[in-house]
C-alpha cells in the first residue's frame, strides 16, 4: 500500500505561470510552470519520494497527476502549492460561501506517489473532466 | 398551491406573498407574474391554485405543496398572514419580511430573512449562508422579528444585525454576527470559528463549542442565564475590543458572547 | 526602417506600466523588440508573432475536432444563442477595452445576460468588503512620493506584479521620499516566505487561514487592549511592536492580494484590513490598495458601475432591471447551480481558472469564447472567435489597480482580416437586433 | 432640420425682461429665430396655459468621475429594488442618491435641464470623467478640474508667479478638456495627505508655506489674467462645521479689489458653491444655528460674487467631495462606510453615505438654511439653486426644493412635520419668511443666472432669437397657481416639452430622443512658456506615476465638443 500524506493546499500565481500563460496555454513553458506541486522537504521525506517524481493529489472534488518539486518560495511543512491553472483547478472545491470566490486557498488534499502515471496536457486535463477527451 | 411543473432554471416568485394574494380569487392569483430569466410567465404556469385569499394579507394563508427548492423570493416583504411550504425553498425566502409567519418544512438556501424587520420565520431543515444578514453594502441587517432553525446554518449569519432574534438548534459555520450592533443569536450546537468579529453591540449565546475565540474577546465573569427555556451557567466574554464601541453613561457598551460551561 | 513606439501601456497586470518602448517593423506587422517590460509583459508582446496563431473562427464538430468558419457564420450562431437562451452568462471583459465593454453591455441588456468579470474569482471579495466598510486609499504616485511604511499582505508582486516594487512601492525616490528604499520600512505578511518576503525588512509568517484573526489582533493592539499569547502563529509581542512602528510612520500603505481574497473569510479578511487602515488614520496617514490582477478588470468594474451601479456579477436577465448578489449572480455559483442556459466568454479563460465543477457545467451548455489565442475555454466551446489583441493590435481605455485610467496603444496591425472586440461585438449587436426584430 | 412654432405659452426670460407675457417662440435649425423667419412647414405646438423657459442649467453637481462612480458601486443598497427600465427607447435606470449615467441624463432632461457642470474633476482622472460624460444621454456637460491643492499651483503662487500659474492652468484645461478653475478646501486637501487640514484662510499649508487666502487670491488673478468664461468656483475651508460662517465671510471678502476681465459678459470674480454648508453658527452641534442672513447681507452688496445654495432635501444620500479631511470627519460622526482617494500632486476625494433625518434637529436647521439663502437673495441672477448633488440631496429633488421656495404653505407644512420643529424654528429665521419665489425669479436662478456666471449667456439661458433652442415647457400657469403645493412639485417633475438644440427630447415627461449631447471645454491660448513646460516635464519624470504622453484626454473622448476658444496671448 502506497504511502499517503495530507496537506493544506493553496493555489497562487507565479511568474513562470504568468510567462507561460502569455507564451500560450498550450506551450511547454505553461506546462512546466503549472503541472507541478511545491512541497516542503519534510513532506518529501514523509511521503518517501524523491524530488521531481509524479504524484496524485486528491481533494473532495477530484484527483490530478502533477510533478512534485521542492519549493523555491518556502512553505512550512504541511502546506502544499500548485500554481494557478487547469491542473490546480481539477481539485479546487467550487464552494464559494456565497461570495462568488471558490476555495482556491486552504483546502485539504492527500498526496501519494504515482511514479508511472503520466501528467495530462493543459487541454486534456480539462477535456478529460468534461468527458470531451477522445480515447 | 401545488407545483405542477418544475422550472428549467429557477423561478422568481416575488408574487407569492399574502400581500399580493390578498383579496384575489384563484384565477386572479394564477395570473400574477413569475419570471425565469427573460421569460415573463405567471404563477398559473407552474402551480395549480385552489381556494381564495382573505380580504387582507393578515387574513391570508398560503400553503405550497410540491418541490419548491428552485423557487426564489417566496414571502418577500410580506407584512402579515402565513406562508407554509411543505418542501425546501431557494434564495431570499422571507427577505425583508415585516410581519406574519413563514414555515418552511425543508431547507432554505442563502440570503433568507435578509433585512428582516418583523414577524416569525420557522425553518425545520437547514439554512444556507447570510441568514438574517443585510443586503450587500447595507448596514441594516435583521432589525426585528424571530427566526428559528431546527437544523444547521451556513456562514455569515446575521451580518450587520441590529435587532431581532435568531435561534439555531444545530451547528453554525464561520462568521457569526459580524458587524452586529444589536440583536440576539442563540446557537444550541457548535460553531466553527469567528464569532462576533467586529461586533459593536449585541449578544451571541453558544451552548456547544467555539472552534477558536476571536483575539478581540476577553473573559469577564460567569453568569446564570435562562435561554430559550434552558437554565445554565455561561462564561461571559466582551468584545470585539478591536472595534469601536458606543458609550452609555460614560461606560463603553460591548458585544457579548456567552459560552455554556 | 523599424520604428519605436513610446509611452506604450502593458496589457498584462493591474500595474499597467505605461513606459514601454516597442520597436516594430516598418510595415507595422512585426514586433522586433520590447523595452522596459517585465518578463511576462515582453512575452505577451512577443506572443503575437508566434507561428500557428488562429486567425479565423472555429466551430467544434460532432467528433470533437474544430473546423474553420467565417466571421459571419460565427456571429450568426452567437446571436442566435444569445437570443434563444433565457439566461446567459456573459463572462470575462478583463482583457479588453472599456469601449468594447459598453457594446457588450448593450447586447446583455437586450438578450437578458448576466455580465460578470474576473473579479468574481479574484478581487470580488475586496469589492464586497469595500461595499461593507468603504476604503481609505490613494493613487500609486502618492505611495511613491510619501509612503514610509509599506505592508504587503497576502500578495506577491515579485511574481504577480513584477514592476510594482520598482515603480511605486519599495525602491522609487519620490518628492518626500528622497531616500527611496532606505526611507521606507517594508513588511510582508504571508503564509509562505515568498520572493516578496525576501526583499522585506520584516516577514511575519501567519498560519494559512488565520489572517482575519491576525488583523483583528492588529486592531485590538492599536487600541491598547489585551491579546492572547499567539494569534495565527504570531506572538502577541510582535503584533504590539509592529503596530507601534506603524503609528510612528508618516504615511503607511497596505497592499493586499489573493492571499486575503481567496483564503477562508474572503471579504472579511479585507474588511478587517480596511478597518485597521481606517483606525490607523486616527494616529497617522494610512491607505490600502488592492493588487488587481488582469490589466483591465478594474475598467470592467468602472463601466458596469456607471451604467448599472454594480462592479461585477450584474444580472440583467430580467431586461428591465439590474440586480447584483454575489453568491447568486456570480459566475461560479451560476454554473454550479446550473442557473444559466448558455455561456459567452470574452477576453479571459474560465476554462483554466474556474474550479473544475464550474468548467464541466459550462462544457455542457452552448458556449462561445472570444479570445485572441487558443486556451482551455476555447477547447470546450462550440465556437471560438479569435480577435485582435487589445493593447497590442488595437487600443482602448484601461483602468489601473488604483482606478487611474490609461490609454492602451496599438503598436502593430492584427493579421489580415481579423476583427477587434469592438468590431465583433458591434456586428453581434446588429445581428441580435435583426433576430429580435423578426421575433 | 425641423422648424417649430411654440404658441400661446407664458414666456419667462429675465434677459429680455419677459415676465410671463403670452409670446410665441420660433425654432429653426436648432436656434431660436424671429417668428417671421419660419417657413410655412413649421410644426405648430400649442402650449396655452403653460410656462416657457430656456433649458435649465446645473451649475454644480457631482455626476461623473471617479468618486461618483465609487459612490455608485460601493453602495449596491442604493439600487436595491430601485433599478428599472421605462418602456420605450431608454436604457435601464438605477440609483436613488447616485443615479447611473443613463438615469442622470434622462432625469435632468425630464426636469427641463439641458446642461450640467461636473463640479470636481481630478486632472489625473480626467479620462474617466469624460468616459462617463460621453455615456450620459441628452444633456450637455462640462467639468471643472480641481486646482486648489495642486503642487504646480502651490509652488507658483508661493512666489506669486501669476503668469506661470496661468500658463500651467491653460495647459491643464487643454490636457483634461476642462472648463475652469475649481477650488476645494484650498490647502486643506494637500494637508490631508499628511492627515491634517486647514480650517481658516490663514492656516499655513504644510511644507508649501502658503495660506488658503494666498491660494484663492492667486487663482482669482490667474483666472482674470486668462479671461476664462467662468470665474474661480470655490468650496471654501472648514465646510460643515458649526461656526464656520466667519471663515466663509473671510473667503468671500477676498474678492474685494478685483474686477472681472473677460469677453463673455461674466461680471463675478468668484462663484461660492453650496453655501448652505458654509453658513453655520454656534460652536457645537448643540447650539448650532443659521447664519444665512449674515452671509447673504454680504453677498447682496458684493456684486462680484455669484453663489449656489446646496439645499438639503431630507433624504438618505451619499456625500462626496474633494474635501478629504471633511469626509474623514463625517465618517467618524455617523460611522457609515468611509472611502477616500488621495490623488498624487493634485487633490483627494472622500465618500460617506449620510441620512438627513427630519427627526434630527441639525438636519432640520440645515434644510432651513439652504432655503433661507435663496429667500434672502436680492438678486436672483447671482444666487442659483443646487443640492450640491448628491451631498445635500439628489438633484432629482429639484422639483421639491422649488416647491418649498415657491410656497410658504409647503415650508410651514414641512416645519410642522419635524420632530423638533420648535428647536428648528428657534435656530433659524425660516418660519418668519413670507417670500415666495416667482416663476420669473426661478428662471433667473436656474437659467439666465447660471448661464451668465458660466460665461455662456451668448447662446444659453434665455430665449432671444439667435440663441440655442434649449427650451423647457412646464404645465404651470402663473395666472392660476395651484393652491396645493404638491402640484408645483408635480409640474417641475416632468416637462410638457423639452427642446434640446431644437429637437424635442422629452414630451409629457417621457424621453423620446437622446438629442445630440455635447461636451463643453475651454481651449486657452497663452504665450509659449519654457519654464512651465520644463516644470511639467520634470514633475512627470520624477513624481507622477504615469507618463506625460499618457496624460492628455484624447479627442475621441469628446466626439461632440463645444470648444470655447480664449486668447490670452495679449
Amino acid at each position: 500500500m502506497t504511502n499517503r500524506i495530507s496537506l493544506n493546499m493553496i493555489t497562487c500565481r507565479t511568474i513562470k505561470q504568468g510567462v507561460g500563460m502569455e507564451a500560450g496555454k498550450t506551450s511547454q513553458k505553461y506546462f512546466d510552470a503549472c503541472s507541478i506541486i511545491e512541497m516542503h522537504a519534510d513532506d518529501f521525506k514523509k511521503l518517501g519520494i524523491w524530488k521531481n517524481t509524479n504524484v496524485k493529489v486528491t481533494s473532495s472534488v477530484g484527483s490530478v497527476i502533477v510533478k512534485a518539486v521542492e519549493t523555491r518560495q518556502d512553505l512550512y511543512p504541511g502546506l502544499g502549492h500548485i500554481p494557478m491553472g487547469p491542473w490546480a483547478n481539477r481539485i479546487v472545491p467550487a464552494y464559494t460561501f456565497s461570495t462568488g470566490e471558490p476555495c482556491f486557498k486552504g483546502f485539504p488534499v492527500t498526496v501519494e506517489a504515482a511514479m508511472n502515471e503520466p501528467i495530462m496536457s493543459a487541454v486534456n486535463v480539462v477535456k478529460d473532466a468534461c468527458g470531451l477527451l477522445r480515447k | 398551491m401545488t407545483v405542477k411543473q418544475a422550472p428549467e432554471l429557477y423561478l422568481e416568485c416575488e408574487s407569492i406573498t399574502p400581500d399580493s394574494f390578498a383579496g384575489k380569487k384563484a384565477d386572479e392569483i394564477a395570473k400574477l407574474p413569475a419570471y425565469q430569466g427573460k421569460e415573463d410567465t405567471t404563477l398559473g404556469e407552474y402551480f395549480t391554485i385552489a381556494g381564495e385569499a382573505g380580504a387582507t394579507a393578515a387574513e391570508t394563508q398560503i400553503v405550497l405543496k410540491g418541490d419548491c427548492s428552485k423557487m426564489k423570493y417566496i414571502g418577500i416583504k410580506m407584512t402579515g398572514g402565513e406562508v407554509i411550504v411543505n418542501s425546501s425553498t431557494d434564495m431570499y425566502t422571507g427577505g425583508w419580511m415585516k410581519g406574519g409567519k413563514i414555515v418552511v418544512k425543508g431547507d432554505v438556501h442563502s440570503f433568507c430573512g435578509l433585512g428582516m424587520e418583523g414577524g416569525e420565520f420557522l425553518i425545520e431543515g437547514n439554512a444556507g449562508n447570510y441568514l438574517g444578514a443585510s443586503y450587500r453594502g447595507d448596514w441594516r441587517g435583521m432589525q426585528g422579528g424571530i427566526i428559528r432553525v431546527k437544523g444547521n446554518v451556513g456562514s455569515d449569519i446575521c451580518t450587520f444585525m441590529n435587532g431581532g432574534e435568531l435561534i439555531v438548534e444545530g451547528n453554525a459555520d464561520v462568521h457569526i454576527a459580524t458587524h452586529a450592533e444589536g440583536g440576539k443569536i442563540v446557537i444550541k450546537g457548535n460553531v466553527n470559528r469567528r464569532v462576533g468579529g467586529q461586533m459593536v453591540k449585541g449578544e451571541v449565546i453558544v451552548f456547544g463549542k467555539i472552534g477558536l475565540m476571536m483575539p478581540g474577546y476577553k473573559y469577564t465573569k460567569d453568569v446564570d442565564l435562562e435561554v430559550d427555556g434552558t437554565k445554565a451557567k455561561f462564561s461571559e466574554y466582551i468584545g470585539d475590543l478591536g472595534e469601536r464601541h458606543p458609550k452609555r453613561k460614560g461606560e463603553p457598551v460591548y458585544g457579548k458572547i456567552f459560552l455554556k460551561k | 526602417m523599424p520604428k519605436v513606439v513610446t509611452d506604450v501601456t502593458c496589457p498584462f497586470c493591474g500595474t499597467l506600466c505605461d513606459d514601454l518602448e516597442v520597436t516594430v517593423s516598418d510595415d507595422n506587422k512585426k514586433i522586433l523588440s520590447v523595452r522596459n517590460a517585465c518578463a511576462i509583459g515582453s512575452e505577451k508582446f512577443n506572443h503575437t508573432s508566434l507561428p500557428g496563431r488562429v486567425t479565423r473562427p472555429r466551430k467544434r464538430q460532432a467528433d470533437g475536432t474544430f473546423k474553420e468558419i467565417t466571421y459571419d457564420e460565427a456571429i450568426d450562431w452567437t446571436a442566435n444563442m444569445l437570443v434563444n437562451s433565457k439566461k446567459t452568462l456573459m463572462y470575462g471583459w478583463a482583457s479588453t477595452s472599456c469601449q468594447a465593454m459598453s457594446v457588450g453591455h448593450e447586447i446583455a441588456e437586450k438578450v437578458g445576460g448576466i455580465v460578470d468579470n474576473c473579479a468574481t474569482v479574484c478581487h470580488g471579495s475586496s469589492l464586497i468588503a469595500i461595499q461593507d466598510v468603504g476604503i481609505p486609499s490613494c493613487t500609486l504616485g502618492e505611495v511613491k512620493n510619501r509612503a514610509d511604511r509599506v505592508i504587503f499582505w497576502g500578495c506577491n508582486p515579485a511574481h504577480a506584479h513584477p514592476r510594482h516594487m520598482s515603480r511605486y512601492s519599495i525602491f522609487p525616490r519620490g518628492f518626500f521620499t528622497v531616500k527611496g528604499h532606505k526611507g521606507r520600512k517594508i513588511y510582508c505578511v504571508d503564509c509562505r516566505h515568498t520572493d516578496t518576503a525576501r526583499v522585506a525588512d520584516e516577514f511575519i509568517q501567519v498560519q494559512q487561514g488565520y489572517d482575519y484573526e491576525l488583523l483583528d489582533a492588529f486592531r485590538t493592539a492599536a487600541r491598547g487592549e489585551p491579546l492572547p499569547p499567539t494569534i495565527g502563529g504570531v506572538p502577541k509581542e510582535k503584533v504590539y511592536e509592529i503596530v507601534e512602528e506603524l503609528k510612528q510612520g508618516r504615511f503607511g500603505v497596505i497592499f493586499f492580494g489573493m492571499g486575503l481574497t481567496h483564503t477562508l473569510g474572503r471579504n472579511h479578511n479585507i474588511d478587517e484590513a480596511i478597518s485597521f487602515t481606517r483606525d490607523m488614520n486616527d494616529f497617522t496617514k494610512f491607505s490600502i490598495i488592492a493588487m488587481r490582477g488582469h490589466w483591465n478588470v478594474t475598467g470592467s468594474g468602472q463601466v458596469l458601475s456607471w451604467q448599472y451601479g454594480f462592479p461585477y456579477a450584474v444580472d440583467l436577465s430580467r431586461r428591465n432591471k439590474a440586480r447584483y448578489q454575489t453568491g447568486e449572480t456570480t459566475s461560479v455559483d451560476l454554473l454550479v447551480r446550473n442557473e444559466v442556459e448558455a455561456c459567452f466568454n470574452i477576453a479571459t479563460d474560465p476554462g483554466a481558472h474556474f474550479p473544475i465543477d464550474a468548467v464541466v457545467s459550462m462544457s455542457k451548455k452552448p458556449t462561445v469564447t472570444v479570445d485572441p489565442h487558443i486556451n482551455m475555454s476555447t477547447e470546450i466551446s462550440d465556437i471560438h472567435i479569435p480577435v485582435a489583441l487589445v493593447g497590442v493590435e488595437t487600443g482602448g481605455c484601461a483602468y489601473r489597480m488604483d482606478n487611474v485610467p490609461i490609454e492602451t496603444r496599438k503598436v502593430v496591425d492584427a493579421p489580415d482580416g481579423m476583427l477587434t472586440d469592438v468590431e465583433l461585438l458591434t456586428k453581434i449587436n446588429a445581428r441580435v437586433d435583426q433576430l429580435m426584430g423578426a421575433k | 432640420m425641423s422648424e417649430f412654432l411654440i404658441k400661446n405659452g407664458h414666456v419667462f426670460d429675465p434677459v429680455q425682461g419677459i415676465k410671463g407675457d403670452k409670446k410665441d417662440i420660433a425654432v429653426k435649425d436648432g436656434k431660436i429665430v424671429e417668428t417671421s423667419a419660419l417657413s410655412g412647414s413649421a410644426k405648430q405646438i400649442d402650449v396655452k396655459g403653460k410656462s416657457v423657459m430656456a433649458g435649465a442649467m446645473e451649475v454644480h453637481a457631482h455626476v461623473a468621475g471617479p468618486k461618483v462612480n465609487l459612490g455608485r458601486w460601493y453602495r449596491p443598497e442604493d439600487k436595491l429594488f430601485d433599478s428599472h427600465k421605462i418602456p420605450g427607447m431608454t436604457r435601464i435606470e438605477g440609483g436613488k442618491s447616485i443615479p447611473t449615467v443613463f438615469k442622470t441624463g434622462y432625469s435632468y432632461a425630464r426636469m427641463g435641464y439641458t446642461f450640467a457642470m461636473e463640479a470636481a474633476m481630478p486632472p489625473l482622472y480626467a479620462r474617466h470623467v469624460h468616459e462617463e460624460i460621453h455615456d450620459t444621454p441628452i444633456i450637455d456637460e462640462a467639468a471643472l478640474p480641481v486646482f486648489g491643492n495642486n503642487w504646480f499651483m502651490l509652488e507658483y503662487l508661493k512666489n506669486h508667479e501669476i503668469e506661470n500659474n496661468a500658463a500651467y492652468v491653460a495647459w491643464t484645461l487643454n490636457q483634461t478638456k476642462g472648463y475652469g478653475i475649481k477650488i476645494v478646501n484650498p490647502g486643506g486637501t494637500e494637508a490631508w495627505a499628511w492627515g491634517l487640514n486647514c480650517l481658516t484662510v490663514n492656516d499655513p499649508v504644510p511644507y508649501f508655506e502658503i495660506t488658503p487666502a494666498e491660494i484663492i487670491k492667486g487663482l482669482i488673478e490667474t483666472n482674470e489674467y486668462l479671461g476664462l468664461p467662468h470665474s474661480i468656483h470655490i468650496h471654501g475651508n472648514n465646510l460643515g462645521n458649526p461656526g464656520n460662517y466667519n471663515v466663509t465671510l473671510d473667503t468671500l471678502k477676498l474678492v474685494e479689489g478685483y474686477k472681472a476681465k473677460n469677453n463673455f459678459g461674466r461680471k463675478q470674480v468668484m462663484h461660492a458653491t453650496h453655501v448652505q454648508f458654509h453658513a453655520y453658527g454656534g460652536d457645537n452641534w448643540g447650539n448650532f444655528e443659521s447664519k444665512a442672513k449674515e452671509i447673504m447681507d454680504y453677498v447682496n452688496k458684493e456684486k462680484s460674487i455669484t453663489m449656489d445654495t446646496g439645499n438639503v432635501t431630507l433624504d438618505e444620500t451619499t456625500t462626496m467631495t474633494a474635501d478629504g479631511p471633511f469626509e474623514h470627519h463625517l465618517g467618524g460622526l455617523n460611522h457609515l462606510k468611509w472611502a477616500n482617494v488621495d490623488v498624487e500632486l493634485e487633490t483627494a476625494a472622500g465618500v460617506v453615505p449620510y441620512i438627513y433625518n427630519p427627526n434630527i434637529t441639525v438636519c432640520g436647521i440645515q434644510w432651513a438654511i439652504g432655503l433661507e439663502l435663496a429667500l434672502y437673495a436680492k438678486d436672483p441672477m447671482r444666487c442659483f439653486i443646487t443640492t450640491d448633488h448628491p451631498n445635500a440631496g439628489p438633484f432629482t429633488r429639484y422639483p421639491r426644493v422649488i416647491k418649498w421656495l415657491m410656497s410658504k404653505k409647503a415650508r410651514d407644512a414641512q416645519i410642522k412635520s419635524f420632530k423638533y420643529s420648535d428647536k428648528v424654528v428657534g435656530a433659524t429665521n425660516i418660519a418668519s419668511m413670507d417670500r415666495e419665489i416667482t416663476l420669473y425669479e426661478l428662471a433667473a436662478m436656474t437659467r439666465a443666472g447660471p448661464a451668465a456666471s458660466l460665461g455662456l449667456s451668448r447662446d444659453y439661458g434665455a430665449l432671444k432669437p439667435g440663441m440655442n433652442a434649449d427650451i423647457a415647457i412646464y404645465d404651470i400657469n402663473q395666472d392660476n397657481m395651484p393652491s396645493d403645493p404638491e402640484l408645483i412639485e408635480k409640474a417641475f417633475s416632468g416637462v410638457a416639452y423639452l427642446f434640446k438644440d431644437g429637437k424635442i427630447c422629452v414630451k409629457d415627461g417621457v424621453v423620446v430622443d437622446n438629442g445630440n449631447k455635447r461636451t463643453f471645454w475651454v481651449d486657452v491660448k497663452v504665450k509659449e512658456n519654457k519654464q512651465v513646460m520644463h516644470d511639467v516635464r520634470e514633475k512627470f519624470l520624477k513624481y507622477y506615476s504615469v507618463n506625460e504622453g499618457n496624460y492628455p484626454v484624447p479627442d475621441d473622448y469628446a466626439p461632440h465638443p463645444y470648444v470655447i476658444a480664449v486668447d490670452a496671448t495679449q
